[in-house]
């Protein structure tokens, strides 16, 4: 009983190094749970299928290196599919610090496997002006981003041939830490399928757009990433932190109960119980 | 003028743009795309905005040895570098160098200790005090589960539970408020295009 | 432990960073101004860059001198520094607020209220769509705000918030995953990168 | 006409007239609002802040006015000087922080209003209101700095908060502080709701501004999109029945 309440009081400090223990220790050593594959990333596989060898199709790296952890798997496998589908990858940056992660993520991934930069893959670097700008891409992509990421005129590449609005790629896959609708204002007018990646707090309040058939496709965080590297079946970082999740979670939920429980003993006997909002009693 | 004219230019510029996207008219559509590429020009000038507003509280910072002075040097100092490298390419080892194993590791840091005060907070207040509170804790802990693989391995039946209030109560509930949204975005829309609210356009005064 | 500059660099970074959930003290300001102004530093580079690539080398290789009005615009901006120049930032200010509430708003006529309302339009002859369609309008009637008060519109608004509050649960238990997620990257470079403790 | 976009412009005209004849009403007659639990709670707190002796903190978190979350922070503005009008009838403290340059100002102006309708004028210190850092966390170690130094009673969270949200939040409860928080972005909230004592959800925030300010554009926009909202409303109730009756023709006149 005594043990309870004082569980219900942890000093934040422990909490912290707790947690800290936790997630490291599966990520030392794994302990290997299993990872099923949802309906949803099925359905971004399945839509990716579809694409045909030499169809385009343009990437939004909207996201800072402090979401990496979150969102740079799913970008990884989502490339590593486009690859190998044969499809041709353009992609463009909302956010400053995309910029960057775009030329990473394009140079590893398709530099690596020896395509050719302006022919099977560009970078048309960042674009200043938020949904504004957006809008202006996506109606006359070449005319927003008249050079790309070097510098180099953006008609010059061949893969931008003919590249005069969005209806001519075939696709619009976008990783994102703050959109919520700004892509489906923009470019859902003019009919491009629209698959986008996004961190997971932000998954719920995109069901409405799956469900409307304006997003064709919704992966969610770090475990849309894990489930996509297991169903590429090229097991990543992403797949390898799954432990550490389950872990961490339960560590939640465990810290969760220990607070709730000392709540109602509290309440019980009469004692002004320790936290929870609304619970300010005069 | 001074005051009029900007609510005129909000108003035009607003009025353009909302009648090219209804209307198919080619001078319409013209300047309609020529209008958002002066936005993403314009906007790109205030990138230097941020910059300019620290020099000067910085500088002053420096001058006077105010304070931790030395922090306002190693601001100022490194967004000179960064700006610098920059702008000579994005390709140079100094910026890379900045990118990667400064911007990159100080980004991640700074977000990822939301982690730890999530749990101290959600350990301190997520309590079953009400209906609605229970609701919200009820739904957290039945996503949590339905989330991590643990779940799936404690019960089969979470991620189908977590799913279903995802793709139900969850989209009704994203749904009511998203075309509340709307409805408020045009609202806003209008009151600034007609020039009937003008608070908007005060901020520098 | 790593050998690599870059690798030490970051990690130090790291630690200094989350020195902070112990208790706020120098070297979290030091690197926290630091992250400030490199930020900054980076938004002038790609700024330049868009500058360069959409008005400088128009006007000047292809004499779009019409592009001028954008730039002085832009330079107006920064009247805002100056007191008795301070006005000249008002006019690209409306531009900005102008076109941005436009762009908005037609989009979300389109694709936020119609299209949201055709795609609740569903046959209610399932318990999921029942609760989606009459779910979605108990939520939207808890944020009716001046209709006079009854007590069929208050019962369906308080059924209203209580879904909003499942919806809420959801983010919630969502957003624990995704903070997670954050700081197991953090885990994964240090532990992994620095000292070679994950394979 | 652009093709499939005939809907979409008579609902653009229909919200537009609603909002237009609303407001037209509102300057004659001002609409009356619903009750929102979070205001009342604001006298609680700052009676809390009376009866302890501490001071209470405001804050209208990180977002500029001229973005597209400028709404928000009018309405924390707005808030902010009803709450510093009772925070000088009670002669408590209160302590605001601020995070950008546009709103200082404003702050500082709607706080000195308060203390002025109280007749308090001479109690107003223009020092109460610190400008911290545009930076969210610089922002955000500021604000936690001052609620734990000062051990504040209450911590009103009014405007646009991102990520530094739940810090705020939970460095208020460590102090037992009643906290109130209000906005609009869906990420967010759960975690404000389930850390902070009162949460204005939403619309709410922008409702509680204007009816505090009794401004009649606000106001009478807040009428006419409870109109709009209620064409929604009847459009999904009418076509869902319809749908079920076997008929999709109301579904498919959207398309047009």
């Amino acid at each position: 009983m005594k043990a309870l309440l004082w569980l219900g009081n942890v000093d934040r400090r422990i909490l912290y190094l707790l947690m800290g223990f936790v997630l490291l220790v599966p990520l030392v050593k794994p302990m290997g749970l299993p990872i099923s594959v949802s309906e949803y990333t099925e359905n971004v596989y399945n839509e990716i299928e579809k694409l045909s060898p030499g169809d385009r199709v343009f990437l939004d790296f909207n996201y800072t290196p402090g979401s990496i952890a979150e969102l740079q798997a799913q970008a990884d496998s989502i490339t590593k599919h486009l690859l190998r589908k044969g499809v041709k990858v353009i992609a463009i940056c909302f956010s400053p610090e995309g910029a960057m992660i775009a030329d990473d993520t394009l140079n590893r991934i398709y530099g690596g496997a020896g395509k050719v930069y302006g022919e099977d893959y560009c970078h048309l670097g960042y674009l200043a002006g938020g949904e504004t700008a957006q809008g202006a891409f996506i109606r006359d992509p070449l005319k927003a981003c008249p050079q790309d990421f070097y510098g180099t005129p953006s008609s010059s590449l061949p893969i931008c041939k003919g590249l005069s609005n969005g209806k001519d790629v075939q696709a619009l896959i976008y990783f994102t830490t703050g959109y919520t609708a700004e892509w489906i204002r923009q470019a859902g007018p003019l009919g491009v399928p629209i698959i986008a990646g996004v961190i997971t707090v932000l998954g719920p309040a995109q069901e409405a757009f799956v469900q409307s058939g304006q997003l064709k496709g919704l992966l969610v965080g770090m475990r849309g990433g894990a489930e996509y590297e297991i169903i590429m079946d090229e097991p990543g970082s992403a797949a390898a932190a799954m432990d550490a999740q389950s872990l961490g979670h339960l560590l939640f939920i465990l810290f969760i109960i220990f607070g709730n429980a000392s709540y109602f003993i509290q309440k019980k006997y009469g004692k002004k119980p320790v936290g929870g909002g609304r619970s300010h009693e005069y | 003028m001074r005051r009029e004219l900007p609510v005129l230019i909000a108003g035009l510029s607003g009025a353009l743009m909302v009648a090219e996207y209804f209307f198919n008219v080619g001078i319409l559509k013209t300047w309609g795309l020529e209008m958002q590429n002066w936005g993403v020009i314009i906007a790109a000038f205030a990138l230097g905005l941020a910059a300019v507003s620290l020099i000067r509280i910085h500088s002053r910072k420096m001058i006077e040895r105010r304070g931790e002075w030395y922090n306002s040097v190693l601001l100022v100092g490194g967004m000179l570098v960064t700006a610098v490298s920059g702008i000579i390419g994005p390709d140079t080892a100094m910026f890379r160098f900045i990118f990667e194993d400064m911007i990159t590791p100080l980004g991640s840091a700074f977000y990822s200790m939301v982690a730890y005060y999530l749990l101290s907070a959600a350990y301190r207040t997520f309590r079953a005090r009400s209906f609605e509170a229970t609701a919200l804790l009820l739904s957290g802990i039945i996503v949590m589960l339905g989330s991590a693989p643990i779940g799936e391995v404690i019960w089969s039946k979470f991620p189908v539970l977590a799913d279903w209030i995802m793709q139900f109560p969850n989209l009704a509930g994203s749904r009511g408020v998203l075309v509340g949204a709307a409805v408020g975005t045009v609202g806003i829309g209008v009151r600034i295009i007609l020039g009937i609210d003008r608070s908007y356009l005060g901020g520098s005064e | 432990m790593s050998t690599d500059v870059g690798v030490w660099v970051s990690a130090l970074l790291t630690i200094a960073a989350y020195s902070f959930l112990w208790k706020e003290n120098r070297f979290f300001r030091a690197v926290e101004h630091l992250f400030v102004g490199l930020g900054a530093g980076y938004g002038i580079a790609m700024g330049y860059s868009n500058i360069v690539s959409k008005a400088w080398n128009p006007i000047t290789k292809e004499g779009k001198l019409y592009l001028l009005i954008p730039v002085i615009m832009g330079v107006m901006l920064f009247g805002r520094f100056v007191k008795s120049l301070r006005w000249t930032s008002r006019f690209p200010l409306a531009f900005i607020v102008g076109t941005g509430a436009a762009i908005a708003l037609r989009g979300a006529v389109e694709q936020q209220f119609v299209k949201q309302i055709q795609a609740t339009m569903m046959p209610l002859t399932s318990v999921g769509n029942l609760i989606i369609v009459v779910g979605t309008l108990c939520v939207m009637s808890y944020f009716f705000f001046t209709f006079p008060k009854n007590k069929a519109l208050s019962s369906v608004s308080t059924v209203g918030r209580w879904i909003l509050m499942v919806t809420f649960g959801a983010a919630f238990g969502n957003g624990v995953m995704g903070r997670i997620s954050l700081s197991i990257g953090v885990l994964q470079t240090l532990f992994g990168e620095w000292i070679h403790l994950i394979k | 006409m652009e093709a499939g976009r005939v809907t979409s412009f008579i609902a653009f005209l229909f919200i537009a007239a609603a909002v237009l004849y609303s407001i037209r009403v509102a300057k004659t007659r001002m609409p009356s609002i619903r009750k929102i639990a979070g205001l009342d709670a604001i006298e609680e707190a700052v009676g809390r802040a009376t009866e302890t002796g501490k001071p209470l903190f405001y804050t209208t978190g990180t977002a500029d006015i001229t973005g597209s979350y400028g709404a928000n922070i009018f309405a924390g503005l707005e808030i902010l000087g009803h709450t510093s009008r009772i925070v000088a009838r009670n002669n408590a403290d209160m302590i605001v922080g601020i995070s950008l340059p546009n709103v200082y100002p404003l702050a500082l102006q709607m706080v000195e209003q308060g203390y002025l309708y109280a007749g308090k004028r001479e109690y107003f210190k223009p020092d109460s209101i610190q400008f911290l850092s545009s930076t969210q966390f610089a922002y955000a170690s500021g604000c936690m700095g001052i609620i734990q130094r000062e051990q504040a009673a209450a911590t009103l969270m009014m405007g646009h908060f991102m990520a530094e949200a739940i810090l705020l939040a939970e460095a208020s409860a460590q102090v037992g502080a009643i906290s109130i928080a209000g906005m609009t972005s869906m990420a967010q909230l759960p975690f404000l709701i389930a850390a902070c004592d009162y949460t204005l959800i939403g619309d709410e925030l922008l409702v509680a501004g204007a009816y505090l300010a009794q401004d009649p554009v606000k106001m009478g926009s807040i009428a006419g999109q409870d109109w709009a909202k209620l064409l929604g409303f009847i459009l999904i109730a009418v076509g869902s029945v319809m749908v079920t009756a076997g008929s999709a023709w109301l579904k498919d006149l959207l398309s047009l």
